[in-house]
């Protein structure tokens, strides 16, 4: 076990409970946003899909579009391409954009926004051909237009498909770093600390039966040498804290061990 | 007939109307018409085209061609045609001739008193102009650069000044809807082509007077049909409209007032030629009125070559030339987009 | 997320901007999207394949992609696929870039560098 | 017939009495020739000018439709024609005979007649053959049908000579 993988604690019960908390965010914030990602996938996989289709008919509605435009350059001549650049002066269709909110991530739609034609300004566009090709000129805009309209949804598809996609690399990375690389660390440290703590009881244990043997053999000694000294014994054990204190201790820290143990054996 | 009449128009005129009648046998025919469709590319298009009187004309051109690349080329050609006869004309077919150009010269003012108002360059605009419609002080357009020099010192020099004066003012200019100042200098055009028609009598009047009207009308109801829905007011509309025709006063005082298509379609009922164009567009869903429109033009064009020694000859081979480049650009056009399903749209001349 | 700054303006008025041949820029001009401000900056961008340099493309697109007042901006495919580099290093959402089909050049759908993403996650999907 | 009219007429014919037999001859032949010549220059532009412009387009129409400025040269033959065998009519009266006025007012209406059939004929074969030109060069077939009409305006000029020379066999001035 790399020192790198564990947190770098000082092992103690107080930093076994805080790992233990850290360990519940983890797991928590994990599955929160594994659900996440899992909403925006969904949002993704319905964006693709339309995206897919929509680019797929715009391709065929730009053709029709190309035709009327053909269609008005024939019953206007050659010039309204110069008639018509020339003509531009504010634009009468522009976008608004609303956002939609799936699972914190802001996603933009695009509104066709007209304005109205202006008294002189705005509308120039409207009497172009007035005396010749208005008719086909009128339809074409209007294939225009509703082309227009195709693609204004598509650019807030792929709007969203561009930020959705970003948003759900992000969104894995860190389930995944949660998953692979947090978790498993806050675990690493855990188990360094109880290793740690078991280490500290068995060696507790350990000098706990040396003294106990010590004291016995003290003990027989001293019956052996001063066994008519009784009464004085019989006062002095129960002040003895290693008397009572040992035994219990022990099993109670092996039980520990035990559990600890099984804990890291499941 | 026209000056001269039948025994000495041709003193003046005869050659260069064998000219024009030459370059009619130009004009496309059904056949060719026929071999364009079935080309599949633009290239096959030029090849089929080197086989027409168009000839090698896109020869030095690199490929892929642009179907505006083909039209300009192809209007190129006519305008070729058309100053060749003009530098040879003299009076009063030489004014004849310069009233032709004079529907040009309006685009080309429009077009340049719009691009001055943006202040854009004049140099650059000049290139974007029908090379029909150029006018000697054109190049002296440079120097104007706001509406006003533009109108003191250009629109006075030109022929169409009188137009100007008539009917637009300096105010209007720059108040008005730049299209309703190029509609009503057409209608100040028409109206004097129209007279000078009717002065040179004979067949030039007859004729021309035919052509002439059918625009005339045509303007009257293109104008009113399209003015629904837009911020052209009834009076505004109705100043428009030309004051000769079939329609003429009666049917133009009803188009003035009208409000949608249908109240137009009940205005031309009593006219058989527009009724039978109204019906004919209206029964066709691939046609629409501007359609029916050309394809009478056409016709009406075609009759003018039916009689000699006049000069009505000039003003339909251009209109009919006009059909044909627009016919070869909806041709390249469909072929260009691989959109074959409306390419029977164009209307063969002859 | 960067897009977020641009998308808080919830009444402000975006222009769509068109790089385009003459019919493309002509087609949507006509529906009204032409706009030029004050100091003459127009929308829109005519190209000629054979005589506008590639260069000024390319500026043009720059000139698009940075205009906070840009929502979306169509680019012709064939024109695209001239400054591929370019429009591939433009990663940020908005504006968005759209490649629509050209006269000459039906929609391409294997060009198209978005759509080839969707379709190799679609690929996934299904 | 009023008194004044009358005398005028009277004036008239004494007038005209006046002028010699040889006057009104030689104004004769020289009508015949004039007009001729005239209506055949006449028909030869309007020809012509159509031709040469036809002809640009279509060069092959150049050596078929000189068919129809030949035409119009016929004319002018014609009108040298008749000039000829008038002239041959005008001659020196013999010694103390006096010059026929017959002959002499013949001759002037044989010129008129001539001169002016011919000067018809020719317009007439100029504007056809104009037309011909044109229409051979926009249609070759067209070419033999109005050669046809061509033909027959020639033939005008045909029936002027042919009275002509009928009238000018009786008028012998001496």
């Amino acid at each position: 076990m790399a020192s790198k993988d564990r947190l770098p604690v000082v092992p103690s019960r107080l930093s076994l409970q805080q790992m233990k908390t850290k360990y519940q965010g983890a797991s928590k914030g994990h599955s929160m946003l594994k659900k996440k990602s899992d909403a925006l996938m969904v949002r993704f996989r319905a964006i693709l899909k339309e995206v897919y289709e929509k680019k797929l008919e715009a391709g065929e509605e730009s053709r029709e579009a190309m035709m009327a435009l053909a269609q008005a350059k024939y019953a206007f001549g050659g010039e309204l391409k110069h008639t018509v650049m020339e003509t531009v002066k504010d634009a009468t269709l522009t976008l608004k954009t609303v956002s939609d909110n799936v699972a914190g991530v802001q996603l933009p739609s695009f509104f066709k926004s007209e304005a109205e034609p202006g008294e002189d300004g705005g509308g120039t566009m409207m009497l172009t051909g007035l005396g010749k090709g208005g008719e086909s000129i009128n339809d074409a805009r209007d294939v225009f237009t509703h082309t227009l309209e195709l693609l204004i949804q598509i650019a807030a598809l792929q709007t969203s498909f561009l930020i959705l996609d970003e948003a759900i690399k992000l969104t894995n990375r860190r389930v995944n770093a949660l998953e692979n690389v947090v978790k498993p660390r806050i675990e690493n440290t855990k188990k360094f600390i109880e290793s740690e703590l078991d280490e500290l009881e068995r060696e507790e244990f350990f000098r706990l039966k040396l003294i106990q043997n010590k004291k016995e053999r003290e003990r027989k000694k001293a019956e052996g040498e001063q066994a008519k000294v009784a009464n004085n014994v019989e006062l002095l054990t129960p002040f003895n804290p290693d008397k009572f204190a040992n035994p219990e201790k022990a099993t109670d820290l092996i039980g520990v061990a035990a559990g600890v143990d099984e804990d890291i054996l499941f | 007939m026209a000056p001269g009449g039948m025994l000495l128009f041709n003193t003046d005129d005869g050659y260069l109307e064998a000219i024009i009648r030459g370059y009619r046998a130009g004009i496309l025919s059904s056949a060719d018409y026929a071999n364009l469709c079935q080309c599949e590319t633009l290239e096959d298009f030029r090849m089929q085209l080197t086989a027409t009187d168009y000839g090698n004309f896109l020869q030095n051109e690199p490929s892929p061609l642009a179907t505006t690349t083909i039209q300009e080329h192809a209007r190129k050609k006519l305008v070729d045609e058309f100053r060749a006869i003009s530098t040879q004309a003299t009076e009063p077919l030489a004014t004849f001739l310069d009233y032709l150009t004079y529907p040009y010269m309006i685009d080309n003012l429009i077009l340049l008193i719009t691009g001055t108002f943006k202040e854009k360059d004049i140099s650059e605009l000049i290139d974007k102009c029908h090379p029909l419609g150029l006018f000697d002080s054109m190049a002296s357009l440079c120097i104007a650069t706001t509406p006003e020099e533009l109108y003191r010192e250009i629109v006075v020099d030109t022929p169409l000044a009188p137009y100007f004066a008539e009917c637009v003012s300096l105010d209007d200019l720059t108040a008005l809807n730049i299209e309703i100042i190029r509609n009503t200098l057409y209608k100040a055009y028409l109206e004097d082509f129209y007279q000078y028609c009717q002065k040179l009598g004979g067949a030039t009047a007859e004729l021309m007077g035919l052509l002439l009207q059918f625009e005339a009308d045509r303007r009257a109801i293109n104008i009113t049909m399209h003015s629904f829905g837009t911020s052209l007011r009834k009076n505004e509309r109705e100043s428009l409209y030309c004051n000769f025709g079939e329609l003429h006063p009666e049917g133009i005082m009803r188009l003035a007032r009208a409000d949608d298509r249908s109240s137009v379609a009940s205005i031309i009922e009593p006219y058989g030629t527009y009724r039978r164009l109204w019906s004919a567009a209206m029964d066709n869903p691939d046609k629409n009125l501007e359609d029916a429109f050309f394809e009478y033009e056409v016709y009406l064009a075609k009759q003018a070559f039916d009689q000699q020694f006049h000069y009505a000859i000039f003003y339909a081979y251009l209109r009919l030339k006009e059909q044909e480049i627009r016919n070869i650009g909806w041709i390249a056009e469909c072929i260009s987009q691989k959109n074959k399903s409306k390419l029977n749209k164009y209307i063969v001349v002859f | 997320m960067a897009a977020g700054n641009t998308i808080a303006h919830r009444d402000k008025r975006f222009f769509i901007a068109v790089i385009g041949d003459e019919d493309t820029v002509t087609g949507f001009l006509l529906s009204g999207i032409g706009n030029i401000d004050s100091s003459k900056n127009a929308n829109f961008f005519v190209v000629d394949l054979k005589e506008t340099s590639i260069s000024s493309i390319e500026d043009a697109f720059k000139r698009f992609t940075r205009d906070s007042n840009t929502a979306v901006v169509l680019i012709n495919q064939n024109i695209a696929n001239e400054i591929r580099a370019e429009i591939n290093a433009f990663k940020k959402p908005i504006p968005a870039v759209l490649e629509i089909p050209s006269k000459e050049h039906p929609y391409d759908a294997s060009q198209d560098g978005i759509l080839q993403r969707v379709r190799g996650m679609l690929g996934q999907a299904t | 017939m009023d008194v004044l009219t009358e005398n005028a007429v009277n004036a008239t014919m004494e007038g005209t009495t006046e002028i010699d037999p040889y006057m009104w001859a030689g104004v004769g032949t020289a009508v015949t020739i004039g007009i001729s010549v005239l209506g055949a220059a006449w028909g030869i532009f309007i020809t012509g000018s159509s031709l040469v412009g036809a002809a640009i387009r279509a060069p092959r129409i150049q050596s078929k439709n000189l068919i129809s400025v030949i035409f119009c040269e016929a004319v002018a033959i014609y009108g040298v024609i008749m000039a000829i065998i008038m002239q041959t009519k005008i001659v020196d009266a013999t010694e103390g005979a006096e010059p026929s006025f017959f002959a002499g007012y013949g001759l002037f209406a044989t010129g008129l007649t001539v001169g002016f059939a011919n000067l018809f004929c020719g317009l007439c074969v100029g504007v056809t053959g104009s037309s011909c030109a044109l229409a051979d060069a926009q249609n070759p077939a067209l070419f033999v049908k109005i050669l046809i009409v061509e033909i027959f305006g020639s033939a005008l000029g045909l029936f002027g000579v042919i009275i002509g020379i009928i009238m000018a066999g009786k008028c012998t001035l001496a």
